[in-house]
């Protein structure tokens, strides 16, 4: 038996494990997710190491032609971050940290104020009357229900008279979409295990074409 | 003549048909070498009127808004430009000095108008030319080439810039946000009180916990598989914070399993300092903050198998999720855990809503922390973003009418 | 000084890499990247000391607490296999000519992620189209009027976007196609659900950003 | 552990076996015993829905057992489905066609073998009909399995047209830049060099000397982005980073779950056109003419789908009944 049909039958088998969940908790199952739980925590760690300590410090700092001064930042950083593991310095980890989150705060605040805000209001903002019934409806549709799609969100105004009436029927839209989204999943799911059952009956079995 | 003379000839004819032979082959192998040269030489110059008129108007400018080091030349089409046209591409050149050796920077394909040079250094000043080509290509090798380049243009300098006006309306929308929700925690702070709607999801943190510590179970607190570089996770750790004092001060144990290194050592912080706020430090233990890994599935199938044999009485999901939301609310709601969620995935809101008690919805859970707190300031600053909702949906609906009447106003809103 | 420090790291850096978004001059354009690589060096540092708890957390139960033997001992084996395939592949390719990487074809990392890994993960994920079922047999009840649109919006959709739904309904006028309904909820109420959704999220994301950056939540700086 | 469960055990262990070692292959109902088949499964669904009704509530286990059988039984039926197309398919598909001949396409595979099932046949499709239509494709990866889900789909697109490979050569039609950590700063950085953040192509061959990549400095450069997509980093990313900021037109395919977060910019023109999971994979086989898996495994799908709405009917059922009782 070759390394590659070994491989296919080990597969076989972990795949077999985790869909025993499916029907209770058992040792199989929790062999299955050990296993797991080890190998991907490895795995993350070795490519974490390849290609960011290595290849994002290392090669950069080290680079014959064009050294970078940058990654030093963040290996300064991260070797604060070490410093968890002593007692007495531990508190220094807080500066990588602090760093980060300020960043992070800063960077995303940006981003989404301007992908999911402004530029959705801009698409929002559609004249009504485009040429045709079906068009102006549609349109209709989506000023309305993004309207009141805020208005469910308002905190400080209490869901009462019109105000409440709007803040409803924006919870409809809100139905709606996660209706679509779920309907749109349910087809997403289904695929990932003919994705599995392809392996199993195709691959390893060989009983499909 | 007989047929036999043409077969025997006589030696004088033989002589003659021989002399003719050897003219004749000698002219034909003249001509021969002729033709081949001929048709060499008429693959090697160009047929006459394959010059393509050159292309008017080159214009360089300096890329408005940007770190530098890029300039767009723009021209018009030369007019040969079209489909079997004498066009077939638009090469650029480019020197520092008027009169220097000029070097390709880059083509445009046929029916292009334009070229960003971004290999222009930031400062150095340029001339441009554009050259019109036509070419005959044979076996895959040019045979022919025929150019007509402008005159030079220029010089011209890319230069960088220290506010990038094309954001303005960004600069513009952030300040005024940012600065209402800072009003509002000025006068929280001063004093005022806001009247902050109910919360479904919020209202039930204290139950649920309370539940846990009725039926004597745990607390389990799943604080999403990103990192502390996404905001979702920054919030769903200021929840954390509120949500340990809780239970620390129910004497419930919380167990916080996460994904990502920094996060536990982020929750590692704050759970311990929850217990000591409310005096009870010896009843924190190290092990409630455990890594598992930082893989999404096995993550997930590690958190599966906590949930049935640790059968926690309630489930915290804050965060930012992925397809592993529904594998985990699925399973804390097959062994008959209360489960709040939240998360601004909208791609992950239908399945907390469908699979757990309570959702946070997006907007909700950024509130979270604030709300829980009971904290005037931080309510304040959810008064400030519903003053910038306000304006989200005066904005929408005067454009709307504006828009109708065919004024653009969506242009103010939009960003490059 | 414990937690002003950090404070104060958290205020500059938060207010400069928000104002670099407007500044399209040098050094300020390279800031969002000089920052992701940091943290990406960061991310690599910290990961060892996720690593290290799980396996301390895993050896104490082995050794100490002696419950959960079979399950942590399967979890650290696992674990030092890859991370010894890891490295030894990493740097066997490092030397050798010409270079590969521990994670291309033939190496015992990628066979590791292949046939264990890759078959794990893709199970976990594939028992997405189990729950799946079983949460929308729950969930999809026509409790109330909200419950009913979402119940309807996801069946339309769900039959709409597979060729059963054009079998029941293909035979009819455009109109009364259930595709088109599928495609009609997916473009007009979802587009505005998410949108409104997308708006909130960015409102309530400044906000918590602006209060993080001016120090009003700091739960993550823990105590003195 | 019963009794019970050690023999189910064993019953599937050896069901397997057999399969391996003794079942003729490939196995393939015959149209009369698919239809049998489907009658069956429908005539245990209605008895379902009858029990429920007469107040005999199923457990989710049964729920799990039917969409197992439903999804795997169709892999061994023979009957096709008509396969109609959407118009976001259209789009990207008329986006691709309006592309001269040469037309530098930006392929940015950001998934995993995990979600290779739904994304695999796209990109098998789209591969094929590049290469066909002689695009030149850059690939890239913001997912680290993803330049190798690219190499995949260009095998399998040689495999089902030989002549394929004798005409398109590597370096010169496309290039495989591989992966790089970043997320979607590499995409913003991409919208100053391609060269930064790709130095040398999968196999460590230099930036500057690959044929394809003369002449391509960024974004501005690419007449056509398309992006498979399965997740974060993905299509948003993209859009936000690259169409956004750079200008740049793209399509893109993704898992049916990331779809719905994708329309609401299809909407706004950010994305041209857009392919959502097995259905958009099998209508864009469909377009391009290359019947393969996607077309498969939809029906598998339909079948599921069949299962899950009637127990959405038969939950109903139950819900109404309970409700009547508590009146």
């Amino acid at each position: 038996m070759d390394w590659t049909t070994f491989g296919v039958w080990l597969a076989a088998v972990f795949t077999l494990g985790i869909i025993s969940f499916l029907y209770r908790d058992n040792i199989f199952y929790k062999l299955c997710e050990a296993i797991f739980v080890g190998i991907s925590a490895g795995y993350w760690l070795i490519t974490f190491f390849w290609d960011n300590l290595y290849s994002k410090f290392y090669s950069q700092v080290t680079d014959p032609v064009d050294p970078q001064w940058t990654p030093w930042i963040g290996f300064v950083l991260g070797a604060l971050m070490l410093t968890r593991l002593f007692e007495k310095i531990g508190w220094l980890s807080r500066w990588p940290l602090a760093f980060i989150i300020g960043a992070t705060a800063g960077v995303y605040m940006m981003f989404y104020f301007v992908s999911n805000a402004m530029l959705q209001v801009s698409a929002t903002i559609l004249p009504i009357y485009t040429g045709s019934i079906s068009g102006a409806i549609s349109n209709l549709f989506i000023i309305v229900g993004t309207f009141c799609g805020l208005i469910y969100f308002f905190f400080s105004k209490e869901h009462k008279g019109a105000f409440g009436g709007a803040a409803k029927i924006g919870i409809w839209f809100l139905m709606a979409t996660f209706g679509a989204s779920f309907g749109y999943t349910v087809m997403s799911r289904m695929s990932l295990m003919l994705g599995r059952l392809d392996f199993l009956f195709g691959q390893w079995l060989g009983l499909i074409k | 003549m007989t047929e036999e003379s043409w077969i025997l000839p006589n030696k004088k004819t033989a002589l003659v048909v021989l002399i003719l032979l050897c003219c004749f082959s000698y002219t034909a192998g003249q001509t021969s070498d002729d033709s081949l040269n001929i048709v060499k030489d008429s693959l090697l110059t160009p047929p006459p009127d394959v010059t393509p008129v050159m292309p008017k108007n080159v214009t360089a400018e300096d890329i408005p808004n940007d770190a530098g080091g890029s300039i767009r030349i723009t021209w018009d089409l030369s007019p040969d430009d079209h489909v079997g046209g004498k066009v077939k591409e638009y090469r650029i050149y480019r020197s520092d000095q008027i009169d220097g050796d000029y070097e390709e920077v880059g083509a445009s394909m046929m029916g292009q108008a334009g070229f960003t040079d971004n290999s222009a250094e930031t400062g150095n000043q340029y001339f441009y030319k554009v050259a019109a080509i036509n070419y005959q290509l044979f076996n895959g090798e040019t045979v022919w080439q025929v150019m007509s380049e402008t005159d030079p243009i220029g010089p011209m300098k890319s230069t960088a810039q220290w506010f990038n006006m094309d954001r303005l309306n960004v600069f513009i929308g952030i300040i005024i946000l940012c600065g209402s929700i800072i009003y509002f925690i000025l006068a929280a702070k001063g004093g005022k009180k806001f009247y902050i709607r109910k919360i479904a999801g919020i209202e039930e943190v204290e139950n649920a916990v309370g539940r846990a510590t009725e039926m004597g179970r745990s607390i389990y607190y799943i604080p999403g598989i990103n990192d502390m570089d996404d905001v979702q996770t920054l919030a769903s750790m200021t929840i954390l914070g509120k949500v340990s004092e809780i239970a620390a001060q129910n004497d419930t144990r919380i167990d916080v399993p996460v994904s990502r290194s920094m996060v536990m050592v982020t929750a590692k912080e704050i759970v311990k300092e929850s217990y000591s706020k409310v005096g009870r430090p010896d009843a924190h233990q190290e092990d409630q903050v455990r890594y598992l890994t930082d893989d999404q599935f096995g993550y997930a199938a590690a958190i599966d198998g906590l949930f049935i044999r640790e059968k926690p009485a309630t489930i915290f999901l804050m965060g930012a999720f992925f397809a592993e939301s529904l594998i985990m609310a699925e399973t804390g709601n097959s062994i008959g855990a209360i489960q709040i969620a939240g998360t601004a995935m909208p791609a992950q809101l239908p399945f907390f809503v469908a699979a757990c008690d309570f959702t946070l919805i997006g907007e909700e859970m950024f509130a979270a922390s604030a709300y829980l707190s009971r904290e005037p300031k931080l309510l304040g600053s959810l008064k400030g973003q519903d003053v910038g909702k306000a304006i989200f949906i005066l904005a929408i609906l005067i454009g709307v009418i504006l828009e109708s009447f065919g004024v653009d106003v969506s242009r103010l809103f939009s960003v490059r | 000084m414990r937690r002003e420090i950090p404070m104060a790291i958290t205020f500059i850096v938060g207010f400069v890499f928000l104002f670099a978004y407007f500044i399209p001059h040098p050094p300020f354009n390279e800031f969002e990247n000089t920052f992701n690589d940091s943290f990406s060096i960061i991310a690599a540092f910290a990961i060892w000391l996720g690593a290290l708890n799980l396996i301390k957390i895993s050896l104490v139960k082995i050794f100490k607490k002696k419950s959960d033997v079979l399950h942590s001992s399967f979890i650290v084996i696992s674990f030092l296999v890859i991370v010894f395939f890891g490295f030894y592949d990493g740097i066997r390719g490092l030397y050798a000519d010409p270079v590969f990487s521990f994670r291309d074809q033939g190496t015992g990392f990628n066979w590791l992620y292949e046939y264990v890994y890759s078959s794990l993960s893709a199970t976990m994920f594939a028992l997405l189209a189990f729950f799946v079922a079983s949460a929308s047999y729950r969930a999809f009840r026509a409790r109330n009027l909200e419950a009913t649109i979402l119940l309807i919006a996801g069946i339309l959709v769900m039959l709409g976007r597979v060729p059963i739904g054009d079998l029941m309904t293909g035979w009819l006028p455009d109109a009364f196609q259930i595709s088109n309904w599928a495609n009609w909820i997916m473009n007009i109420p979802n587009t505005a659900g998410q949108r409104a959704i997308m708006i909130g999220i960015a409102l309530g994301l400044v906000s918590t950003s602006l209060r993080i950056i001016l120090g009003l939540e700091r739960a993550y700086l823990g105590g003195d | 552990m019963n009794i019970k469960e050690v023999i189910a055990v064993i019953l599937i262990i050896a069901f397997f076996l057999c399969a391996y070692f003794l079942f003729p292959k490939p196995v393939e109902f015959s149209q009369t015993v698919s239809i049998i088949l489907t009658i069956l499964l429908a005539l245990t669904l209605l008895v379902i829905g009858v029990m429920t009704f007469m107040g005999r509530y199923i457990e989710r286990r049964v729920v799990f057992l039917f969409v197992g059988i439903a999804l795997t039984l169709p892999f061994f039926m023979q009957f096709d489905l008509p396969v109609p197309i959407s118009p976001e398919v259209q789009a990207a598909y008329d986006e691709l066609e309006k592309l001269p001949e040469g037309s530098k396409v930006l392929a940015a595979f950001d998934y995993d073998p995990p979600s290779a099932p739904e994304l695999q046949p796209m990109a098998v499709a789209f591969m094929k009909y590049a290469f066909q239509r002689g695009l030149k494709i850059i690939i890239m990866g913001l997912w680290p399995q993803g330049p190798q889900q690219a190499d995949q789909a260009i095998q399998t697109a040689f495999e089902v047209i030989p002549e394929l490979e004798d005409k398109i050569k590597y370096g010169r039609d496309y290039v495989n830049l591989g992966f790089q950590s970043g997320n979607e700063f590499v995409i913003l950085r991409m919208g100053e060099s391609f060269k930064a953040m790709f130095p040398t192509d999968i196999y460590n061959t230099p930036y500057d000397s690959i044929p394809i990549l003369k002449n391509v400095k960024n974004y501005s450069n690419i007449d056509y982005c398309f992006n498979f997509s399965a997740g974060k980093p993905g299509t948003v990313e993209w859009v936000q980073g690259a169409v956004d900021r750079f200008n740049l037109k793209m399509s893109a395919g993704n898992t049916a779950v990331q779809a719905p977060m994708a329309y609401p910019y299809l909407q706004a023109g950010q994305l041209d056109g857009l392919m959502g999971g097995m259905a958009g994979g099998a209508e864009f086989e469909k377009l391009t003419e290359h019947y393969d898996k996607a077309t498969v495994f939809i029906k598998s799908q339909s079948f599921a789908h069949a299962v899950v709405i009637v127990f959405i009917i038969i939950g109903n059922v139950a819900f109404f009944r309970g409700r009547r009782r508590k009146k």
